[in-house]
């Protein structure tokens, strides 16, 4: 998508080389993130993201819904990310689908866990309300506005942030009633209960170009990547999910040692992203 | 032993025929055939330049279109108008999108359609082209496949296609043990156990001696073009078909060769 | 001014503010009725015979803009030149432009223009600088010369009929450029001057402002007297890659790029105009303030520079007056 | 007489209370007993063979229990007219299920994203620049689901792909872990991998010890993650083993 | 890892046959054999009349002989019949999954068959995984036609409870390598795949919906279909291909035969060699009677070679 001539490939790989990115970054820096919350009112939680140039919004829908009868005692969470044309003219029509698919897929397996709901950033348990009769489903959707690199971490931070905003009305069961059929249930659109955001995990993306990683590539960089590898870290450090991109082997220990660098660079990552969260909940509350 | 068909005709008698050419504006070449109450308008346009993905270039390549009836308006409405949006729609060229989401049954009349007209058109005549013969469906009232056949053939000499010899189709009906009826309706096509449709070339009027044109032992329109069965016969009924087919392909001839040379002393009035 | 999609702290955001209407009264004086949207009728006495220009049309009688910008009247000329819009090439034009296809003895360039431009295979100056017939050899190792992505510097010659451009690269200056970076953006920030190319000796770096609105900051290329150096380092390039590893540009003249192209980028996110000495105050500001290249780009360094410009051009219209 | 095609009526399997409930493991529990009575660490009998499909210039199938698979490859060939100038060649993956490959009829398009895969993990071992301005077409169908699919497509495509002459770096094998409380359990079939909790996939060429594809889901800690991946990369080893002597074999065959 | 003898062994016995053809009076040096291979794609017909004189076919078969012949039953075990049917190098994999429905009103008390026929992009370069290829259709409903006119399988062998439920037997038919007799081989996998179906014993449970009976231990509920686990084939349907060329008549024709004479003519006998159907798409050689007489003999004769595979299969089936 983003053609580059055999200098400027060069000079880019220079610049990774001399730890100078053309735009002045170190290798392990970020670009400015700028979170916006409550960004779509009818949502039960929203977010959008800037990083840099890319540009993308997560909203949670939460709906009553079955548990599947594999597991009753579990809500069902989707995930499903949509590229708009505005982000690039070749997103449109079927340009962005595989691009979308690939997005979700990696999303899916970096937020949701084992098939078995185990190691899922949001505890789906804490989604059933009637077991195995009545729980929430969540729908979240992922949006790219506009891509410069990096789309995977800007929309797992959205989600993260949407998800801090869900406020999930509160449900009591009416009447107990016979076992089969469905109990009414009433919502209360009052008090809301939150979810607790701290085990979601958020993705660094490390982009290797020549014999170093960067973090936080712009589109440019993307395009010279060998090889790259998406790793989900969550608040106690454990790895949730983790996607290798590009087509280049790398040696086992490589891989390894970016796990390593990935935690290090979460934890900074982390902590700047729940600043940004709490700035904009509290920007939100008196705007 | 004589069998009563609803309609009153005998075993061997075909249905009133009717055919008439050059019927519409657009086409190359354009022809509707009635047999009965079953009603086909069949259309040509080409030969085109250019040829299909994985045809071979050498030859012409002839592509089929089937178009069901549709809707229950009065029938000869509905085939105009059919025809016509068909028209417009078809200088667009979406035919091959179209072509694609058909459903599976007119996916093989389309097949076997095709096969005939190529086997009976001299496709070496003008190399790397593309003839397209849409048909049209106006009524079905059995023997569908056949009179489409008819139809074709019609619309491809309407055409002016450099043709080896016409291709004349019939279906035939097998009552019951050895007891073939021809031109069967739709009611009696369902009835019965089973039903082929033959397609044989029309009978020449050559000026060579009677026996010389003989292959095998059999003159030359006796050779089967196209042959599909539906239901189970034995094999011996098969062949009892063969006669009183080959019997109605002649009758069939006799009826083209009145109907084109009624068409030429038109023209030559006209010229 | 386009509103900035910075987090700005609240002092930050006065003191922006406060930049915003000084330059705001400076320049108001000059043109501020001239101003219209669409639609607007134009003030103009029908008496004396004027030619209809761009961006304007005749509605019932009327003199009506279709195009939201500034009136702009030269003798009997009346056009309105829009605020924002895609790159308006004029002939003589210098343009920076990146190979999208290469085609029967030419180049199509994009250029940020409605269509791609062209830039023939005769137009140009052969490899080995010799002035003769195109062969058919030259078609073909064309690729050889400039391939797909390729960043090229050129002038628009001329329209052709049916609307598309005519590029070319006859003189030294122009031709394929290597070893720096490309920034894209808004054409109309960049106003035509005499002169495009600037060689910043202090820097050592070679700064291409486009008039399309494409910026090239590289290394310094030699007086590019002729096109012999662009054979030799093809000929280095293609033979052995890892040539290129130590050719890397060195590390202190990457930071001066890199410095520049923050400060361009600075400029135009607060929409001012980019020319050379603004180009170079900005960085003298950033490298004074001892600013590490990448908070150029925070929302401190924004202020600051707005700030800057406001007392500059308050002085010079002081001097003018 | 005939049966009625059209309206295709609402059918639903018989066999949907098919799936026992997922045991709840307890921290140690070891008794744990995989239901093909295999070891945790011992992968499924591994049977490949190249030339299954004639009209293909190079072929292979693959059966790892009752995982059945079949690739295909065709090229390098002219690729379609709409793609641009390139002066490396291209790879195109496809990846499809039979209806009857899952237990339940029409489960196989929830894979979709299958083919991206397969294409992420053999680019990195063909040698795209052999055959510049073309395409090598590499189409799989998974006959018979039974656990681990993509994996065993993996192994399969780069045998196919060898079988066609394609120039390769290495041979490409992969394994995928699933993780079941706190034992891993190697090349899991299809009712392990419906209640795992976890699962790594890799993909490696053994000779040259390079990873090209890696894709883990659930919660890891990292001794937990160099256990596993030093785990599949023996099992890749081995597998790569298996993969050699069937090429050998196929090679001495067509030498009498 | 040993490798084992598998359900699909025979799928790659056909490479070894490819190797023994060639000119039976070619000299042997490689030179002619490179030139045989020149000759052979660019005069194909003369190449192939060249044989027919001798009257024997590139690779050694006489005109009437059809290409080796196998069967593989149970090929697919997550299917509830299955069957693999190779005809010289064409390859078909057919497997049923039986479904329950609820038969229509006219016909309470029959189960109903959908058949489709799927050419995947693996089996030839023609297919591209985007467009299906337009010989699919066709003889997908020349099979439903051939099976269900056929009456090899009684409809009403498949309801379970009249009127409310029945089986709806999902037959899907996938070409794993394209060869030519695409009909013949597929109608063969068919029938095979029907004579390995098991119909798996179901009871009603307590919401009116039909589960597997030993599933859920529900052995207390006598199970609705206890008595019949296999369908009985009455008349099995069985089919040859000839390609007609001159006077010259051949059974069984490959792709390539099939690419270069295009006069085909398919015979469909059923075990009591009734005439199933009779198709000859058009093509420029004209079917004279005698013609048609020769291919019905070779189709009776292939039919009873058939049979006897099929009760070898069925057999093998029974013992292990």
């Amino acid at each position: 998508m983003v053609g580059l001539s055999v200098g400027e490939k060069h000079f880019i790989q220079g610049g990774i080389a001399q730890d100078l990115r053309s735009d002045g970054r170190k290798r392990l820096t970020y670009r400015p993130i700028y979170v916006e919350t409550g960004v779509i009112p009818q949502a039960h939680g929203s977010a959008r993201v800037r990083l840099g140039a890319t540009d993308v919004i997560a909203s949670v829908k939460a709906e009553l819904g079955k548990p599947s009868a594999l597991q009753p005692d579990k809500g069902k969470i989707a995930i499903y990310v949509d590229c708009s044309p505005t982000a690039a003219p070749m997103f449109e029509g079927r340009g962005g689908e595989e691009l979308s698919t690939e997005l979700s897929v990696a999303l899916q397996r970096c937020l949701l866990g084992g098939k078995s709901g185990a190691g899922a950033g949001i505890d789906p348990t804490s989604l059933v309300v009637v077991e195995g009769k009545v729980c929430w489903d969540l729908y979240i959707d992922g949006l790219v506005i506009s891509s410069d690199g990096n789309l995977l971490d800007a929309l797992a931070a959205a989600i993260k942030a949407a998800l801090s905003n869900t406020g999930i009305p509160k449900v009591d069961v009416a009447a107990e009633t016979t076992s089969d059929e469905q109990p009414e249930v009433n919502i209360s659109d009052e008090e809301f209960l939150q979810f607790d955001t701290s085990g979601i995990p958020v993705i660094v993306t490390l982009t290797k170009v020549g014999r170093h990683y960067i973090v936080d590539a712009t589109s440019e960089e993307e395009s010279q990547m060998s090889s790259a590898v998406s790793i989900s870290v969550n608040r106690k450090g454990h790895i949730c999910g983790l996607t290798k991109r590009g087509g280049v082997g790398l040696d086992p220990s490589i891989i390894l040692d970016m796990i390593s660098v990935a935690k290090h660079v979460s934890e900074q990552l982390i902590n700047k992203l729940d600043s940004e969260i709490a700035a904009a909940e509290a920007s939100e509350e008196e705007s | 032993m004589e069998v009563h068909r609803e309609d009153g005709r005998s075993q061997n008698q075909l249905r009133p025929l009717a055919c008439s050419r050059n019927i519409l504006h657009r086409a190359h070449g354009s022809a509707s055939w009635s047999q009965g109450d079953t009603k086909v308008l069949a259309a040509v346009y080409g030969p085109k330049a250019g040829t299909k993905k994985n045809e071979n270039p050498e030859k012409a390549c002839i592509e089929v279109i089937w178009k069901p009836k549709t809707g229950q308006i009065g029938d000869f409405l509905t085939s105009l108008l059919i025809v016509l949006a068909f028209e417009v729609w078809y200088a667009g060229n979406f035919q091959n999108i179209l072509h694609w989401c058909l459903g599976k049954p007119e996916k093989e009349y389309e097949m076997i359609l095709k096969r005939t007209l190529e086997s009976i058109c001299i496709l070496t005549v003008n190399p790397n082209t593309t003839t397209s013969i849409i048909v049209q469906v106006v009524n079905d009232d059995g023997a569908l496949l056949p009179s489409a056949i008819n139809a074709a053939c019609m619309a491809l000499v309407d055409a002016g296609i450099p043709m080896k010899h016409l291709a004349v189709a019939i279906c035939c009906c097998v009552a019951k043990t050895g007891y073939v009826i021809l031109d069967p309706t739709k009611l009696e096509e369902q009835k019965t156990k089973a039903f082929a449709y033959l397609v044989f070339p029309n009978s020449v009027h050559s000026v060579l001696p009677e026996g010389s044109l003989r292959v095998e032992g059999e003159p030359i329109e006796n050779g089967i073009i196209t042959s599909v069965t539906h239901g189970i016969m034995p094999v011996d009924d098969y062949f009892y078909c063969l006669e009183p087919g080959r019997a109605a392909s002649v009758k069939l001839s006799d009826f083209l060769r009145r109907n084109l040379q009624q068409q030429s002393t038109d023209s030559s009035k006209a010229g | 001014m386009r509103g900035l999609k910075l987090p700005l702290s609240q002092t930050q955001r006065v003191r922006l503010q406060r930049a915003f209407e000084k330059l705001q009264s400076l320049s108001a004086k000059a043109n501020s009725d001239a101003s219209l949207t669409v639609a607007d009728t134009i003030p103009v006495n029908y008496e004396d015979a004027f030619l209809k220009g761009h961006g304007t049309a005749d509605l019932n009688g009327e003199l009506v803009a279709t195009v939201c910008g500034v009136v702009e009247r030269v003798n009997n000329l009346v056009y309105v030149r829009a605020l924002r819009a895609r790159y308006k090439p004029e002939v003589g034009d210098v343009v920076v432009g990146r190979v999208v296809e290469v085609a029967q003895k030419r180049w199509r360039l994009e250029i940020n223009f409605s269509q791609d431009a062209v830039l023939m295979l005769s137009s140009m100056n052969m490899p080995d600088g010799i002035q003769r017939r195109r062969t058919a050899l030259d078609e073909l190792n064309m690729r050889s010369i400039f391939e797909e992505n390729d960043i090229v510097c050129a002038e628009v010659r001329n329209f052709q009929h049916d609307g598309s451009l005519q590029l070319q690269a006859r003189s030294q200056k122009y031709g394929k450029l290597e070893k720096g970076q490309l920034l894209i953006i808004d054409p109309y920030l960049v106003k035509k001057s005499k002169q495009h190319f600037h060689h910043l000796e202090q820097f050592g770096v070679d700064l291409i402002l486009g008039r399309n609105g494409y910026i090239w900051i590289g290394e310094h290329v030699e007086a590019r007297d002729s096109m012999v150096i662009d054979q030799a380092k093809n000929i280095e390039q293609s033979t052995v890659v890892e040539g290129i590893n130590q050719a890397y540009t060195p590390l202190e003249m990457r930071q001066n790029i890199c410095r520049i192209a923050n400060a361009i980028r600075v400029l135009t996110s607060l929409g001012f105009n980019v020319d050379l000495n603004l180009i170079m105050e900005t960085v003298e500001l950033s490298s004074s303030l001892k600013i590490d290249i990448h908070d150029m780009l925070g929302s401190e360094f924004h202020v600051l520079v707005a700030e800057m410009e406001a007392e500059r051009r308050s002085l010079t219209t002081k001097r003018k007056r | 007489m005939a049966a009625k095609p059209g309206s295709a009526p609402v059918t639903y399997s018989p066999n949907l209370g098919q799936k026992t409930r997922p045991p709840i493991f307890k921290d140690n529990d070891l008794d744990w007993v995989r239901p093909d009575g295999r070891g945790f660490h011992q992968c499924r009998p591994a049977f490949f063979r190249t030339g299954a499909v004639n009209s293909a210039s190079g072929s292979a199938y693959a059966e790892l229990g009752s995982t059945k698979v079949i690739v295909s490859v065709f090229g390098p060939r002219e690729s379609k007219k709409a793609m641009m100038y390139s002066d490396t060649g291209r790879l195109n993956c496809n990846v499809s299920y039979t209806t009857f490959a899952t237990p339940v009829r029409g489960q196989g398009s929830d894979h979709k994203e299958f083919s991206s895969m397969l294409h992420k993990a053999l680019e990195g071992a063909i040698m795209l620049e052999t055959f510049p301005k073309t395409t090598v077409d590499v189409f799989a169908l998974v006959l018979e689901s039974g656990g681990s699919d993509l994996p065993v497509v993996i192994s399969c495509a780069s045998l196919a792909l060898a079988d066609a002459g394609i120039m390769m770096y290495d041979l490409v094998a992969a394994v995928s872990v699933s993780c079941l409380g706190k034992n891993l359990v190697i090349d899991p079939v299809l009712e392990e991998e419906s209640y795992q909790d976890g699962s790594l996939m890799l993909t490696c060429m053994p000779s040259r010890y390079e990873v090209t594809q890696l894709t883990f889901t659930g919660e890891w800690s990292t001794p937990e993650i160099n256990e596993a991946m030093q785990l599949c990369l023996d099992a890749c080893n081995k597998l790569g083993k298996v993969m050699r002597t069937c090429l050998k074999e196929a090679a001495s065959a067509s030498q009498e | 890892m040993d490798g084992y003898n598998c359900v699909f062994n025979p799928l790659f016995r056909s490479k070894e046959n490819r190797l023994t053809m060639g000119l039976p009076n070619a000299s042997g040096d490689l030179s002619t054999e490179v030139e045989v291979d020149a000759f052979r794609r660019l005069f194909p017909l003369r190449f192939y009349e060249k044989h027919l004189l001798e009257s024997i076919r590139p690779d050694a078969r006489p005109l009437g002989r059809a290409r080796e012949t196998t069967i593989a039953l149970g090929a697919v075990a997550s299917a509830n019949g299955s069957a693999l049917a190779k005809i010289g190098s064409t390859t078909m994999l057919a497997a049923i999954k039986m479904e329950v429905m609820t038969p229509s009103l006219e016909t309470p008390d029959e189960g109903c068959i959908a058949i489709d026929f799927h050419m995947p992009p693996i089996c030839s370069p023609i297919v591209r995984p985007g467009r299906p290829a337009e010989a699919a259709p066709v003889v997908a409903k020349q099979l439903s036609d051939t099976i269900l006119s056929s009456g090899m399988i009684n409809l009403k062998e498949l309801s379970l409870v009249s009127g409310k439920a029945a089986w709806m037997a999902y037959l899907d038919i996938y070409c794993l390598d394209a060869d030519g007799a695409l009909f013949d081989t597929a109608l063969l996998s068919a029938v095979a795949a029907f004579s390995h179906l098991e119909i798996p014993v179901v009871s009603l449970n307590d919401d009116g919906k039909i589960v597997l009976s030993e599933e859920q231990g529900l052995s207390d509920r006598e199970p609705v279909n206890k008595e019949r686990r296999k369908i009985n084939l009455s008349s099995i349907p069985f089919s040859l291909t000839c390609v007609l060329h001159k006077n010259y008549i051949l059974a069984d024709p490959t792709a390539e035969e099939e690419s270069i004479m295009d006069t085909i003519v398919t015979v469909v006998l059923d075990s009591s060699s009734q005439l199933v159907s009779l198709h000859k798409p058009g093509g420029t050689v004209l079917a004279y009677t005698s013609a048609i007489q020769d291919c019905i003999a070779l189709t009776r004769q292939r039919v009873k070679e058939l049979q006897k595979i099929l009760e070898e299969a069925i057999s093998g089936m029974e013992v292990d």
